[in-house]
């Protein structure tokens, strides 16, 4: 019941929003139905707490430790993007970037590509899977083009093509998944996609079938996580499109799409039984992190810049997943969670930032201390959040992860060191000027809504600190079924 | 400790400081021989003290009190090294004060404060005095740790009584490596000392001047006390010298009071006529060097420690048998 | 028995016009030229999809048949007719690499993809195995187009051409994926395309032209 | 109160101790926080909030010092935040401790003085000085405390980001945020090494508490592993050479209090973190390592040395002489390392006593020069050595404090920075008597280089205190500075007096370090052979007695000062200075700070970099300048800094803006991978 809640509000909020999301009052519905859908996350969370796992809807729809904290954070980033959004937009607005049928469009698209991710989240059925990602793919693609300025034209057609490309290898990849498991389930009942199934038989499923099956999936999914050299559609969508779309596309869609690769990686390990898969996503993950930490050095625009933060941070979960046992599955979840509450509460400061500098140049912002204590302090912990410092929870799962490098794979310690201490100097050395400093800047027109920025922040410290033992459970629950 | 000892440490004390004087006044008569100049007489730097005691003493205007404290430091701390060196006997309270490393750090505490107190008024001398001062300072001290080290190796001990009693128990024959350290003990003492070919005590001109120098500014009381606690300096050093090297007639630890004090001083006496004689000897030889040479006269002192050192190491064995 | 074989026969003969189809993509330069052809891809696997449901007996097969006929055949090639009439955009376009070259690499990922298919074509049970090579190849093929092609439009087509083979795999490995997936995957072509179109619009008012080149701006510099 | 009474009883028996000391911390961090009631005004901060944690800083030493004394056993402790299967471990053993009274006795000084030091207006808000002083306090507490992986690197990494924000407190100026951007940068380097290091430390147990450590058993190679990235990130904490180059920057930057902080008291943590990880966890092993320490800690110190003695801004000259120490520091623990792998305990315990002691000390001398040159700051405005002068006339106060400060770091007797360097001298005596051929032979010579530098710290010092606070005032501003207020005078005295006690009666430092060498090494050199007199190894091998030494001292001057009053008459006239009767004599005139540098620059040309520009010989308006500045930053730095801008440059292409390239990418990406799988 709470789950077709769950699926059904953003897409009431889509029809309803894109008759009325042209009226006043649009942004103040948008964070309604947000709300709802989290009010109805926190009772799916609450009924699996009780009953635990579930599947309904003739199996097509479950919920399992993996997805259920994935689903409770997109619904709140969901909630809380919707609410920096509101001020953020109007500002927008008032600065004449936009106008009303820009924002119909706007809101609308927004809670497709919500219910989208949650459907990704939620369904059973890879073919399924399959869709809401690409649904999402083309209502973000909208999204990134809202300005329609010639930039942001240029990263949407990129982002769409090269996503829509990769999408189709995953399909091809699904089609061969389908394949192989109609050997061993049969056409009959059409439980031949459903995930709860195949992970049933893995066992049995033809190994080389699946490998090539893999091979397909994980550069599909995988060009939508962002992993190098598929990565290069992101720093563009997160620099062109709207803040709050570049705060939800990384804190929720790359999770999304690494939640997809990582459930195929389940079925694809059980089934060829040997590492090959993981070796495989720590091969890129490695080569994500450290490229994307040297793209970072010479970044001159703030969205870019934590656009390939984003980039390297991926990179880190991706390998950690490769890694596998319960500590670096365990860490790599946690990761997945912190990264996207703190990536997008810097972008939400950050978007502030370059709208009270009236530019998104790293070296045309200056002294928010001066301009808005909050902004500048903001994006000053965020930073310092994101680049794994204590008592942050980003360092909690990096202790994690570097640790279990050094005991299983000393090999790969030396690139994740330069990865995190280029990105260390990359990133630190931007935002430091750009928070310190002189202010040159006139105040916002209207007040922005930064309560969600150290509300995440306060979470990540809590997570850095003190976690929940359901959350722990559930990453423990999670960690034993990825394996 | 019993009141013999007591006796002995006092009495020690002041003939130090009654005879360091004389000691300087020695070497002057010894260099005038021999540079066959009419050499003035034996008593000259008491009469010069006594003098400087009666003048009035004339202070720069805004000369602080570190400036004026610091002739009394130099003369305690002098003493206070008098007291520690087993010039006469060995066991005395406050020979067990402090080792030979300790006594570095006195000899340090005197300089630092010179130094600090020719600093103190800002004339271009003073300053300057001071600076060369501390170099000639920080490139004595490795030296002379390294002719300890010898004598650590040698005796097990860095605390001059022992060393002295060392020699009292083993009556061999002088370990080869005792050779490079007195050589390079004796270059340091010339160095530190303000001797030629360093430093010449009785030049005039200022510009090459390094412990004349920061004496600029002192006059009368003050000036007397520098310069007896500088003679006093000279005193110790020779004592050390005898202490590390020609230990014999010192009052061993063993030995009862009398005969063998009359001994020591008998000893101490001898050894301090030959020892001025020496070093005005070396002296009138030597010509004064460049400042910029220090640096390469103190390392040749340095390796020579060092040479000794490894000599030991190498023939150990056979020495310490 | 002897039917069975007669369609085989059949389906060879269309998975090769199939794969001809795909060089002749590659080969030809105008615009219109490459719509065509991929309304006969469209065509070719609505032929082989409704053989294939009438061997097998699959209703639902008959349906994505149906669906193929419309949406591939007609639908998006009529779509992408009108929008180069309106665009006046159906002009030569010279690939960036000269088209020997393609062809050749083009031939050799054929080899290639006929390498990868051998086990899963010795494995399948259905009578279309051996066309699983080809339709991996026609993948092969249009991606192969997109990246030597320089016009938005072309690349479009190359996509389509893609999702063609994807929709020749999926039959000719397992008689077609369950009919929501089918639908799905048929709604979320047509939005693409119609997203595409606005695309067209909104790039040429912005650049005045469809050509890729002047979509570089945004690079590391 | 009777309740009161019987709590602070309570408190002060041992076994309570691990809770009181938890109390005093979280009580600093509310402290911190108070402050954000009133955040722009002063008095709150300054006559409440400050005072109240110097108080506590006193509470941390004594329950420390009782500790230590007492004898008692460890105390541990488990709170329940934390990793899931990894709560927050705490322990408190004599090590521990000993770094706890440090940091204590130090910080009670420097908390009083920030009381009267901190103004409005100066870089941020009061409320938030407060704050990220207090907690900087705090996590330094926690860090000596941990006793597990995550909670030290917790603690380690708050306590560099409050030092970050204290340093960058006025960050409209560039140079500070490039300083402290330097800083932070190190700073974290050299935690994710610490961090590996432990990775290696839990031996594949995935227990990250330290007992789990102890208990694990590693191959040689990966126990020098772990040993090696361990110097790495603590090396880089302590500003050992070359990993010192961010010290220099950092330590100038901040305010005084925290200059004080970081010199004084932040560099332990990293000396604590060394001393806990190759003793205690590693528990020594080769003696390699300690020659790698030595051969480091002896170069840093002479490095420092030398480089402090060419500095022209006073601060840039404390900082360096503060990674002189640092190296006598880590040479005392190389050395001590060296003894106890060859078996030979009491020996190691003599050479880790001198490094322990030599790190108290430190922490008093060092902050109680920085708080004087903070007082000079707040007096002149002025940080260059050539524009002060003569301040001893105008603060009286400061400049005598800061002499003992200077005695001291100059290692003279009877003060406390002598005792130590003479202990660690001392234990290089022994060095011959170790098993190693040609090690035995070179180690000596480490001893003179040890010498050398000592020396060369008095110069530094000499040059130090005589061109601030001796001679004339180089500028005319000076002529109104004034002498700092009460409570700065307070925190120097507290120092100051520190220092005294310590020099005059080494026994009591003896005695606390005596448990540290039981607990690391098992055997501890005797504390003391009288009431007056220390002698480590043997009576007659070597012993020293400050008390004497000062009694001596100061009973001769009585005596010559009375006898030369009786004797001669104190008849004094004050007149113009003689000056080889030069009568023209300005401040101008006097030796400056490039002038004492310059026999160090002749004689060690060889460490630095110069740009010179002499005068010409006609020039109406001569000007010398130069430029120093050490051979690490081009040889190591610069060089990683343009491989990754060139890295960087050639990665960039990938993100060449052409949509073929892209599709290429993911093209070829796919291909490789089916060939993978083929």
């Amino acid at each position: 019941m709470e789950l077709w809640l769950v699926l059904g509000f953003p897409l009431l909020g889509m029809l309803l929003l894109a008759l009325l999301g042209s009226r006043r009052f649009a942004a103040e519905l948008n964070v309604t139905i947000s709300l709802a859908t989290l009010l109805a996350a926190a009772l799916l969370v609450l009924r699996v707490i009780r009953h635990g796992p579930l599947l309904v809807g003739h199996e097509q729809f479950f919920i399992d430790p993996f997805n259920v904290f994935l689903v409770a954070l997109t619904a709140f980033v969901g909630l809380t993007t919707a609410i920096f959004s509101r001020p953020y937009m109007r500002i927008e607005e008032h600065h004449g970037r936009l106008n009303p049928t820009r924002l119909r469009l706007y809101h609308s698209m927004y809670q497709l590509f919500m219910g989208a991710m949650l459907l990704a989240l939620l369904t059973n059925n890879m073919g399924l899977l399959w869709v809401a990602m690409e649904a999402a793919t083309l209502s973000t693609v909208l999204l990134v083009s809202l300005y329609r300025t010639r930039a942001s034209l240029e990263a949407a057609w990129k982002y769409f093509i090269l996503c829509g490309v990769g999408i189709a290898q995953a399909l091809f990849g699904t089609i061969l998944l389908y394949f192989a498991a109609e050997q061993t389930l049969g056409r009959e009942g059409m439980t031949a996609l459903l995930w709860t199934h195949l992970n049933a038989v893995k066992a049995h499923l033809e190994p080389r079938v699946l490998g090539l099956a893999f091979v397909f999936l994980l550069v599909g999914y995988g060009t939508k996580v962002g992993l190098a050299p598929l990565h290069n559609w992101l720093p563009d969508a997160h620099a062109e499109g709207p803040t709050p779309v570049s705060a939800v596309l990384s804190g929720l869609l790359l999770n999304v799409a690494l939640y997809a690769v990582i459930r195929c990686k389940v079925l694809v390990e059980g089934s060829i039984g040997t590492a090959l898969p993981g070796r495989m996503l720590m091969t890129f993950g490695l080569l994500t992190a450290v490229l994307g930490a040297f793209f970072l050095w010479r970044q001159r625009d703030i969205k870019r810049l934590f656009g390939y933060s984003s980039i390297e941070h991926m990179g880190i979960i991706t390998f950690a997943f490769g890694l596998g046992g319960p500590i670096a599955n365990f860490a790599a979840l946690l990761h997945m969670t912190v990264h996207s509450l703190t990536k997008s509460s810097i972008f939400f400061t950050a978007g502030h930032a370059s709208q009270a500098a009236g530019t998104q140049r790293t070296d045309g912002i200056r002294g928010l201390l001066g301009i808005s204590p909050t902004i500048g302090w903001g994006l000053m912990l965020g930073s310092i959040a994101i680049l794994g410092m204590p008592p942050f929870g980003v360092f909690a799962s990096e202790f994690l992860i570097l640790t279990t490098a050094m005991r299983e794979h000393p090999w790969a310690t030396p690139f994740l060191l330069i990865a995190l201490g280029v990105a260390f100097a990359g990133i630190f050395s931007k935002v430091q000027p750009m928070v310190f400093g002189e202010r040159d800047a006139p105040p916002l027109p209207h007040s922005p809504a930064l309560v969600p920025v150290f509300v995440h922040l306060a979470m990540v410290l809590a997570l850095g600190l003190y976690m929940p033992p359901a959350l722990a459970e559930w990453y423990r629950a999670a960690a034993r079924l990825i394996g | 400790m019993r009141t013999i000892s007591l006796v002995r440490q006092l009495g020690e004390v002041l003939v130090a400081v009654g005879i360091a004087p004389l000691f300087a006044g020695w070497i002057a008569q010894c260099r005038a021989w021999l540079q066959n100049r009419t050499a003035p007489p034996l008593l000259q730097p008491y009469h010069m003290l006594h003098k400087l005691f009666q003048k009035d003493a004339a202070l720069a205007t805004d000369a602080s009190s570190l400036f004026r404290s610091t002739p009394y430091v130099l003369f305690g701390t002098m003493v206070l090294a008098a007291a520690i060196i087993p010039s006469i006997a060995t066991d005395l309270p406050f020979a067990r004060a402090a080792d030979a490393i300790a006594l570095i750090g006195v000899f340090a505490t005197a300089r630092v404060f010179l130094s600090l107190a020719a600093m103190d008024i800002g004339t271009a001398f003073g300053s300057m005095g001071a600076r060369r001062e501390m170099m000639v300072g920080f490139l004595a001290e490795p030296a002379l740790l390294m002719v300890l080290f010898n004598a650590f190796l040698l005796f097990g001990s860095t605390a001059l009584p022992s060393l002295v009693d060392g020699y009292a128990m083993k009556r061999s024959v002088v370990d080869p490596s005792v050779l490079f350290a007195a050589v390079a003990f004796l270059m340091v003492m010339l160095a530190e000392n303000g001797r030629i070919p360093i430093d010449n005590p009785a030049t005039h001109l200022e510009l090459t001047m390094i412990h004349e120098a920061m004496l600029l500014e002192y006059s009368a009381r003050h000036l007397a006390l520098v310069e007896w606690a500088s003679s006093l300096k000279l005193f110790n050093y020779a004592c050390i010298g005898f202490a590390l090297f020609l230990p014999w007639g010192i009052a061993t630890h063993g030995s009862d009071g009398g005969v063998s004090m009359l001994i020591a001083v008998a000893a101490l006496a001898a050894k301090l006529v030959v020892a001025g004689a020496g070093l005005a000897l070396i002296e009138s030889l030597s010509a004064k060097l460049r400042l910029f040479r220090a640096p390469e006269y103190l390392a040749i002192a340095f390796l020579l420690a060092v040479l000794g050192l490894l000599v030991h190491l190498l023939l150990g064995t056979s020495a310490n048998a | 028995m002897l039917k069975s074989h007669l369609v085989a026969e059949l389906l060879r003969l269309l998975a090769a016009g199939l794969l001809l189809i795909s060089f002749a993509m590659l080969s030809r330069r105008r615009t219109q030229r490459l719509i065509t052809l991929l309304a006969w891809q469209g065509a070719i696997l609505f032929l082989s999809t409704s053989l294939v449901a009438w061997d097998a007996g699959l209703t639902e097969l008959w349906y994505s048949a149906a669906l193929t006929l419309i949406l591939k055949v007609i639908a998006l090639p009529w779509i992408l007719h009108r929008l180069i009439q309106r665009l006046g955009a159906q002009w030569d376009n010279e690939p960036l690499v000269n088209i020997p070259v393609t062809m050749l690499v083009g031939l050799v990922l054929v080899i290639f993809a006929f390498g990868l298919a051998q086990p899963i074509s010795m494995m399948a049970t259905t009578i279309t195995r051996h066309t699983i090579g080809i339709a991996l190849a026609v993948i092969l093929l249009s991606f192969l187009m997109m990246i030597t092609r320089r016009k938005a439009i072309t690349q479009v087509i190359g996509f389509l051409a893609m999702e063609n083979g994807l929709f020749f795999a999926a039959t000719s490995a397992t008689y077609g994926m369950p009919m929501v997936i089918e639908l799905g995957i048929a709604l979320d072509l047509l939005v693409a395309v119609f997203i595409l179109g606005i695309f067209f619009f909104q790039i040429r008012e912005q650049f005045d032209s469809l050509d890729l080149h002047h979509l570089e701006s945004l690079r590391e510099d | 109160m009777s309740r009161a009474h019987q709590w602070i009883a309570a408190a002060m028996t041992p076994d309570h101790a691990l809770r009181v000391l938890l109390i005093l911390i979280l009580f600093w961090v509310v402290l911190g926080a108070g402050g954000l009631l009133r955040p722009r005004t002063l008095r709150l901060v300054a006559h409440i909030l400050f005072p109240l944690g110097a108080v506590a800083c006193a509470g941390v030493a004594a329950l420390a010092g009782i500790f230590l004394t007492s004898g008692h056993a460890p105390e541990t402790m488990i709170l329940p935040p934390g990793l899931p299967d990894l709560p927050f471990h705490l322990r408190l053993d004599p090590l521990s401790a000993f770094f706890l009274l440090l940091l204590g006795a130090a910080g009670a000084g420097i908390s009083i003085f920030s009381a009267g030091y901190f103004r409005v207006g100066e870089g941020s808000a009061p409320a938030l000085h407060c704050l990220q002083y207090h907690v900087f306090l705090a996590s330094m507490a926690v860090v000596i405390l941990a006793n597990d992986a995550y909670l030290f690197m917790v603690a380690w990494e708050t306590m560099a980001l409050s030092s970050y924000f204290l340093v960058t407190s006025q960050h409209r100026i560039p140079e500070i945020r490039r300083a402290g951007f330097l800083y932070l940068l190190m700073a974290h380097v050299g935690a994710l090494c610490i961090l590996l290091s432990f990775g290696v430390l839990q031996g594949g147990s995935w227990q990250f508490t330290f007992d789990a450590m102890r208990g694990a058993s590693l191959t040689p190679f990966w126990a020098t592993t772990a040993f090696a990235l361990a110097l790495l990130g603590f090396g880089a904490k302590a500003g050992l050479v070359p990993l010192h180059v961010w010290l220099p920057e950092a330590h100038p930057a901040a305010p005084s209090p925290v200059s004080a902080m970081m010199s004084g008291l932040m560099l332990k943590t990293a000396i604590y973190g060394m001393l806990r990880a190759s003793f205690d966890l590693l528990h020594v092993q080769f003696w390699q390592w300690g020659a790698a320490m030595l051969v480091l800690g002896l170069f840093s110190a002479l490095f420092g040395a030398i480089f402090a003695a060419v500095q022209t801004d006073m601060k840039r000259l404390l900082a360096y002489s503060s990674i002189e120490n640092v190296g006598l520091i880590f040479t005392g623990i190389g050395l001590s390392v060296l003894f106890a792998a060859s078996h030979m305990p009491l020996f190691a315990a003599l050479a880790l006593t001198a490094a322990l002691l030599h790190a108290l000390n430190h922490a008093l001398f060092k902050s109680l020069l920085f708080l004087a040159t903070g007082s000079v700051l707040h007096a002149t405005q002025q940080r260059s050595l050539g524009k002060l002068g003569g301040l001893i006339r105008r603060m009286p106060w400061v400049a005598a404090l800061a002499l003992v400060g200077t005695l001291a770091i100059a290692g003279l007797p009877p003060l406390n920075g002598f005792v130590s360097e003479w202990l660690l001298l001392q234990s290089f005596l022994f060095t011959p008597q170790l098993p190693h051929a040609f090690v035995n032979m070179l180690v000596p010579l480490g001893a003179s280089v040890l010498a050398l530098t000592v020396a060369l710290a008095a110069y530094v010092m000499v040059k130090f205190y005589g061109i601030i606070f001796l001679g004339q005032p180089r500028e005319a501003n000076l002529s109104h500075a004034h002498d700092a207020n009460k409570l700065e005078r307070l925190g120097l005295g507290w120092l100051a007096g520190g220092c005294i006690l310590i020099g005059v009666l080494p026994q009591l430092a003896l005695r606390i370090a005596a448990p540290v060498t039981g607990q690391l090494l098992g055997t501890t050199v005797a504390p003391a052979l009288s009431f007056w007199r220390i002698a480590p190894i043997a009576p007659e091998q070597a012993s020293y007695s400050g008390l004497v030494f000062l009694a001596g001292i100061a009973g001769v001057f009585a005596v010559t000062f009375v006898l030369v009053r009786l004797i001669a008459h104190g008849r004094t006239r004050r007149t113009a200075p003689w000056d080889c009767g030069y009568p023209w004599q300005t401040a101008r005139m006097q030796d400056t700070a490039e002038g004492f540098g310059q026999p160090i620059r002749h004689m060690f040309g060889g460490f630095f970099r110069m740009e010179r520009d002499l005068p010409a010989a006609d020039d109406p308006a001569p000007r010398y300048r130069i430029h120093i500045e050490d051979r690490f930053w081009r040889a190591i730095y610069q060089p990683i800094a343009h491989g990754v801008q060139r890295t960087a440059d050639a990665v960039s292409i990938l993100q060449g803006g052409r949509l073929s390239v892209y599709l290429l990418y993911s093209f070829l990406t796919l291909l490789v991978l089916l060939v993978f799988v083929l």
